[in-house]
């Protein structure tokens, strides 16, 4: 059929556009800085790990990995859990103020980071959480939390009321029956909020770098500064670049079936 | 359970649900909530199970007052028209979910309860499976055997049945009968078929737009409805309304077509006015041939005849509804068995004095047929 | 205007095994040109995939479709020049009502001026005309059902059109109406019409010949009266109908058949017909009569002895669930209904009485449940 | 039936309430604080009133960093938008080939923002990278660092690499969402592919577009990383959009005054566009959602 021959040209020529320039850096990452200066080619030719080796064994290198790592998963999950009763709150009952408290979440996923950049500067110097984890996980709640209410909101929004009822019929209390019977409902949706708050955590750069200095320096800081500091080490910010990728590309082939659906049911 | 509601009402923002009304179900008894979509059904069920909350007006339970209750602290089961089960739990699980929240009976207990329920709705060789992996009629069974298995004192349906294939329908009808004795439960059942609440029977309580119209024994409902919304909304198909002139004899339906009642009027205070005559279809006599009736019995005396063009034969089961153009307006009669009648065929149809409804000007009954009533005496058995 | 005839199976498997596997087991059928034709059969017995056959959104994978003379097997839908109705609203929300109609007109180039004649038409049939200028989007799924409706029926050429459940989102006090329009509309046109439901009264009204499947099988097709009163399966007699058919195991002896031991009756008139051995009688509820059984007198010859179980007032009629006592020769205890008219007598409950089991129709089934003697029409008298 | 009132509702909201205000409210309130004042030291601090607000709206430089970002913004989405839609058309619909077209598509989304700048960094050399080379060999004389457009170019096709997956997915997500019944339809009516579009895909698709347009133009509206990474605003002022602008006030100089003044003007931008956008979103949602439900309700009734 030809119109299906076309898709195909123009979805693989897309893919390409996509994928080369990843390609690129891997292959970069392969090799050595002479070899990316002198000579210009598709594959490594004389091909060597020993930039990922460099990373692996400098602390500087690989407790960024470790630092972003923390801060995420601390993110992920404050996100998630505070948002799941927010979630059900809002697709379940109408309150005082419900449609403004919602309208005002996502204002803070809609604010320039760059806005809050001072301010939290200012508020963790004095709070003493300046460097930590936490101190970036917190920050980040700002942009995760209105996105994990309104994703999850619209998968709860999909699962009929009549199941609540009955549960409370039955002799349910809120927690037990949000705990055994409503959580098993969502997990498709909970996997999807939880990648998106990955998502975003992880790449996120800003305040990640302003928030931090050493302890907590996340991985993302770390190679802007290496990109300052030595006279542009192009293979092992390569081989740093292809690493920061893989976590992602991990965690979107676990919920790779859902995420479709994820992005309908984000009240989209 | 013994259940009484006093002027309770129902209001959502501007709109009212329920206008304010009492009831009373003794204990085990049966009521259908008979009503079109919209008639307020859902709403009163919702109040009874405490979903919601009357906005006037107080809910008794055995002499308690129990309006502001929560849900859970009641003794209710319900069971939803759409297929309500927890898919994250087995057949088993769903059904003995509310029994261990109970925690009246132990675990050996709850499993042989569990089997026995599954059992009577002949869904025990599902046990172990998913809801998800079962068809609908078998998902509805699940969730009535989870009710029955609670044996709540107050059971409540809201049209069950309604999302299921024709067949299904009949099967599962035909079982509640039983099922239901068995449990003692006082139970509520919202339908929008006359002819489910017929063949439930029990009693009636028939809502319209909101208002509770009329309650009582079904069969008497049915036979003594008090006005014409009742009996509108209690006949499948519609109940024939014609506007009728009182005079002397009887009742004019129009021109030199004059119904004689004289028999009838005898029992009733004098008539006079503009008031409506009632038949319902099944009472309608139709003569394919002109002079030849369907009927073994012919009154021949009284009976009024009216030529007729067929609009419409619907077959429902084992009868077929004949939708009429008349003189006097579209008819609809009833014979047993599958006809066949083409559009347009030239019919003629009997209205038989004994069989007819009257209704005053203010649409309340001044007459219905003595002889069907008599015989309504059988039906609760 | 076509004449449709299918020699096919489908399933939905690579390689089918067994029977189990086919959605449509091999099946040889014809649809007449100009017939009303329904799929009658429970969810899952293969009519919709038998209808989206015919249209060309699934393909077969054995046989062939001919429309007339020409193959169309292979050829989508665009090219079978076939209407098709869905179960839900299928509108185009951005278009109005009109535009709506006339989709299927344009995308095949006719001219303004005679589709918006056309679209005229049908909207007066459906009336929607006072919609006509709305936009789709906005409007009630009874009314989406009828744009719906509107654009199976606005193509005057087309050879068939095909309905799947199309009356399942109407009211049901819609739902007569559209009949009607449907049956008229059939009427003019003369249309080839095929019509797929689970509802018997949706294809008994609608159609002349209905075709009753079940697990990818017809069982029998034939019209309306035919099914009811010739039932040549017992799933047939049962499924059509309601209460369907009574089924009592029974005993044909050398002379005279006995009927699960109590009570016995000569059938000599269609001997020849009935093989000696255990068979099984069919009979209808309305059709199964009560012998006179005074108490202390001898009942009658050929009446089969039942004790009333349970008396339900169906308002027009009775209806009388009887067990029928199981004999000497292990015939098993079987529930038998009757189907009393308003004024016949009835009896009171336990009372045990005598069932007239041979009649005019009176029917037999063999062990594979098929009717014995099927091709003498109308046989027993 | 519309969901019931119930204030205690408010018991499950406060957590996110609280969190959201921790790190967005007391942040806000410090910024209004040193938008009036003047901090010299940390003990000697001015009241200046609406002076900063004043001297910011003046500011050239700003004017010209917002209007750049407009411009950015737009194109953006007249590029990202159709791209994405046609992508998400091009996806195939089920089995192995959807899931990994998926992840593949998605992939640039869990890129760093850094290191896609990185990526594009070394992508467009022309020394070291395959774009800046080939742009080079076939005699273009391109270099990102140094001429204004190709620079602001090279920001476009990053932030198009690096977003369009986001509007493809949400399209994606959409047509998944749409009954067979309406192609069948469309089928048996005969319609062109163009027809099923125009008609089917397109207008069901609306709701999905909404969320994808106001995604999108916020993000770009705030687009700091990449770019800071890949020019660092330059050459010139070429690539500095508001963010950029802002961070240097803030962070580069260090003089709160005007950056608190500039913040505030800038959220109140991003607000009205927001609110705007929402509403008009909740106006197409509610009716787009609202035929949604009704089509999930007629399957739930089979």
């Amino acid at each position: 059929m030809k119109g299906a021959h076309w898709r195909n040209v123009f979805l693989t020529s897309y893919l390409v556009f996509a994928l080369l320039p990843i390609y690129w850096m891997v292959n970069m990452s392969f090799r050595t800085n002479e070899d990316i200066l002198s000579s210009f080619s598709f594959f490594p030719k004389h091909f060597t790990w020993a930039n990922y080796a460099v990373i692996f064994t400098d602390p500087a290198w690989y407790s960024g990995y470790i630092n972003s790592l923390i801060y995420v998963a601390i993110n992920m999950v404050i996100s998630v859990t505070v948002a799941l009763p927010a979630a059900y709150a809002f697709s379940r009952y109408r309150f005082l103020g419900d449609r403004h408290v919602f309208f005002w979440l996502l204002t803070n996923r809609m604010t320039p980071p760059a806005i809050f950049l001072l301010p939290f500067f200012q508020l963790y110097s004095t709070v003493g959480l300046m460097d930590t984890h936490l101190a970036v996980a917190l920050a980040h709640l700002v942009f995760n939390v209105p996105l994990a209410v309104w994703i999850l909101e619209g998968f709860m929004s999909g699962i009929p009321r009549e199941i609540d009822e009955t549960a409370y019929i039955d002799g349910y209390t809120f927690p037990r029956f949000f705990l055994k019977i409503f959580l098993p409902l969502i997990k498709a949706g909970i996997g999807v909020t939880a990648f998106f708050c990955f998502m975003f955590s992880w790449v996120e750069l800003l305040l990640a770098r302003t928030l931090t200095s050493v302890n907590a320096k996340p991985i993302v800081a770390t190679m802007t500064r290496t990109v300052s500091a030595s006279g542009m080490d192009w293979a092992v910010l390569a081989a740093a670049g292809v690493l920061t990728i893989v976590p992602g590309a991990i965690v979107i082939w676990f919920v790779r079936h859902y995420i479709a659906k994820g992005f309908a049911m984000g009240r989209v | 359970m013994q259940l009484r509601l006093d002027q309770v009402s129902r209001q959502e923002g501007l709109e009212t649900h329920l206008y304010p009304l009492d009831l009373h179900l003794e204990p085990g008894s049966l009521t259908v909530l008979l009503g079109a979509t919209r008639a307020g059904k859902t709403s009163l069920l919702r109040l009874l199970a405490g979903l919601d909350i009357p906005s006037r007006g107080k809910i008794w339970v055995d002499g308690q007052d129990v309006t502001g209750m929560p849900v859970r602290s009641r003794d209710v089961a319900m069971v939803y028209q759409q297929f309500i089960n927890y898919p994250s739990l087995t057949v088993a699980q769903n059904i003995a979910s509310p029994l261990k929240l109970s925690g009246r009976l132990d675990v050996p207990a709850i499993s042989q309860r569990v089997r026995d329920v599954a059992q009577r709705l002949q869904i025990e060789s599902f046990l172990d499976r998913y809801p998800a992996e079962l068809s609908g009629g078998q998902q509805q069974r699940v969730a009535l055997a989870r009710a029955l298995a609670k044996s709540a004192s107050l059971m409540l349906l809201d049209e069950p049945l309604v999302n299921l294939d024709y067949k299904l329908r009949e099967e599962l009808r035909e079982e509640f009968s039983t099922l239901f004795a068995s449990g003692g439960s006082t139970v509520v059942y919202a339908t929008t078929e006359p002819a489910e609440a017929l063949l439930l029977g029990g009693y009636t309580a028939v809502l319209d737009a909101g208002e509770l119209l009329q309650y009582g024994p079904t069969a008497d409902v049915f036979h003594r409805p008090k006005s014409i919304r009742v009996a509108r909304a209690f006949s499948d198909p519609p109940i024939n309304l014609l506007p009728a002139l009182a005079v002397p004899e009887g009742v004019r339906l129009g021109p030199d077509l004059t119904l004689n009642l004289v028999e009838a009027l005898q029992r009733l205070p004098a008539l006079n006015g503009q008031l409506t005559l009632g038949i319902r279809a099944g009472a309608l006599e139709l003569l394919v041939a002109p002079g030849q009736s369907d009927r073994e019995s012919q009154r021949e005396s009284h009976r009024l005849l009216v030529p007729a063009k067929v609009a419409l034969a619907e077959v429902s089961g084992s009868d077929t509804y004949i939708h009429l153009e008349t003189a006097l307006g579209n008819l609809v009669a009833q014979r047993t068995g599958v006809h066949r009648l083409d559009l347009g065929e030239l019919v003629t149809v009997g209205i038989d004095p004994e069989a007819v409804y009257l209704f005053d000007p203010q649409g309340a009954m001044v007459l219905a047929p003595n002889s069907v009533f008599q015989r309504a005496t059988y039906a609760d058995g | 205007m076509a004449r449709i005839q299918l020699d096919i199976a489908h399933s939905y498997r690579a390689n089918p095994r067994d029977d189990a596997d086919y959605a449509l087991l091999p099946m040889r059928q014809t649809f007449e040109d100009g017939g009303a034709y329904a799929l009658l059969g429970p969810s899952g017995c293969g009519k919709t995939t038998m209808l989206n056959i015919i249209s060309g959104l699934v393909a077969p994978s054995q046989g062939s479709i001919r429309f007339d003379q020409r193959d169309v097997t292979q050829l989508p839908p665009q090219q079978r020049n076939i209407a098709q109705v869905f179960q839900f609203p299928v509108v185009y929300d951005t278009m109005t009502v009109a535009q709506n109609l006339a989709f299927p007109l344009r995308n095949r180039g006719m001219d303004e001026a005679r589709a918006r004649a056309r679209v005229g038409v049908i909207a007066e049939m459906l009336d929607l005309s006072a919609q006509l200028d709305q936009r789709a989007a906005g409007l009630s799924a009874d009314q989406k059902q009828k744009i719906s409706l509107g654009r199976g029926l606005v193509r005057e050429d087309v050879g068939a059109v095909l309905f799947d459940e199309p009356l399942t989102v109407i009211d049901p006090h819609l739902k007569w109406q559209l009949r009607r329009k449907l049956k008229e509309i059939h009427r003019e046109l003369r249309l080839t019409l095929i019509y797929v439901t689970h509802d018997q009264v949706e294809a008994l009204t609608f159609a002349d010949s209905v075709l009753v499947m079940a697990r990818g099988r017809v069982i029998q097709s034939g019209s309306p009266s035919e099914l009811f009163e010739q039932p040549a399966h017992r799933f047939v007699g049962h499924f059509i109908g309601s209460p369907g058919m009574n089924f009592i195991p029974v005993n044909r002896l050398k002379h005279g058949g006995s009927v699960s031991g109590s009570g016995s009756g000569s059938v000599s008139s269609f001997d020849d017909l009935i093989p000696p051995g255990a068979i099984t009688l069919g009979i209808r509820p309305e059709y199964l009569g009560m012998g006179e059984s005074k108490p202390g007198e001898p009942s009658e010859m050929n009446l089969l002895a039942a004790k009333v179980q349970r008396i339900q007032d169906l308002g027009s009629s009775w209806l009388v669930s009887a067990q029928v006592e199981s004999g000497a020769e292990g015939g098993s205890d079987c529930l038998v209904r009757l189907r009393l008219a308003r004024d016949a007598a009835v009896p009171a409950l336990n009372q045990v009485v005598g069932l007239r089991v041979f009649g005019p129709h009176t029917r037999f089934y063999d062990a594979q449940e098929r009717l014995i003697g099927r091709e003498s029409e109308g046989a027993l008298r | 039936m519309i969901k019931p009132v119930n204030q205690k509702a408010w018991w499950l909201v406060l957590p996110v309430v609280i969190c959201v205000a921790f790190s967005a409210i007391l942040p806000l309130m410090t910024v209004v604080n040193y938008s009036v004042q003047d901090i010299i030291s940390p003990e000697r601090r001015v009241f200046v009133g609406t002076e900063w607000f004043v001297s910011v709206l003046r500011d050239e430089e700003l004017h010209s960093a917002m209007v750049r970002q407009l411009v950015y913004s737009f194109a953006v989405l007249a590029v990202e938008v159709p791209l994405g839609i046609a992508l998400a058309l091009a996806m195939p619909a089920a089995g192995w080939r959807a899931s990994a077209t998926l992840v593949l598509v998605a992939l640039s989304l869990l890129i760093p923002w850094n290191v896609v700048g990185t990526i594009w960094q070394i992508f467009g050399r022309s020394d070291i990278g395959l774009l800046g080379a080939a742009l080079q060999a076939i005699g273009l004389e391109y270099s990102y660092t140094g001429n204004p457009t190709h620079a602001w170019l090279t920001v476009l096709a990053m932030d198009v690499w690096h977003w369009t997956p986001l509007v493809a997915l949400l399209c994606y997500a959409g047509l998944r969402a749409i009954p067979d019944a309406f192609y069948q339809a469309a089928q048996i009516d005969g319609a062109s592919r163009l027809a099923v579009f125009r008609y089917i895909q397109l207008p069901k698709l609306r709701g999905v577009l909404m969320i994808a347009v106001l995604l999108r133009f916020m993000d770009s509206f705030m687009i700091y990383t990449e770019p800071f990474v890949l020019t660092g605003g330059g050459p010139g002022n070429a690539t500095t959009f508001l963010s950029q602008y802002l961070t240097q006030k803030a962070v580069g100089q260090f003089d709160l005054g005007p950056a608190a003044a500039f913040s505030l003007i800038y959220f109140l931008i991003i607000l009205l566009f927001c609110f705007v956008l929402y509403n008009w979103m909740q106006r197409v949602g509610t009716h787009s959602t609202g035929t949604a439900a009704s089509d999930a309700g007629e399957r739930g009734a089979v």
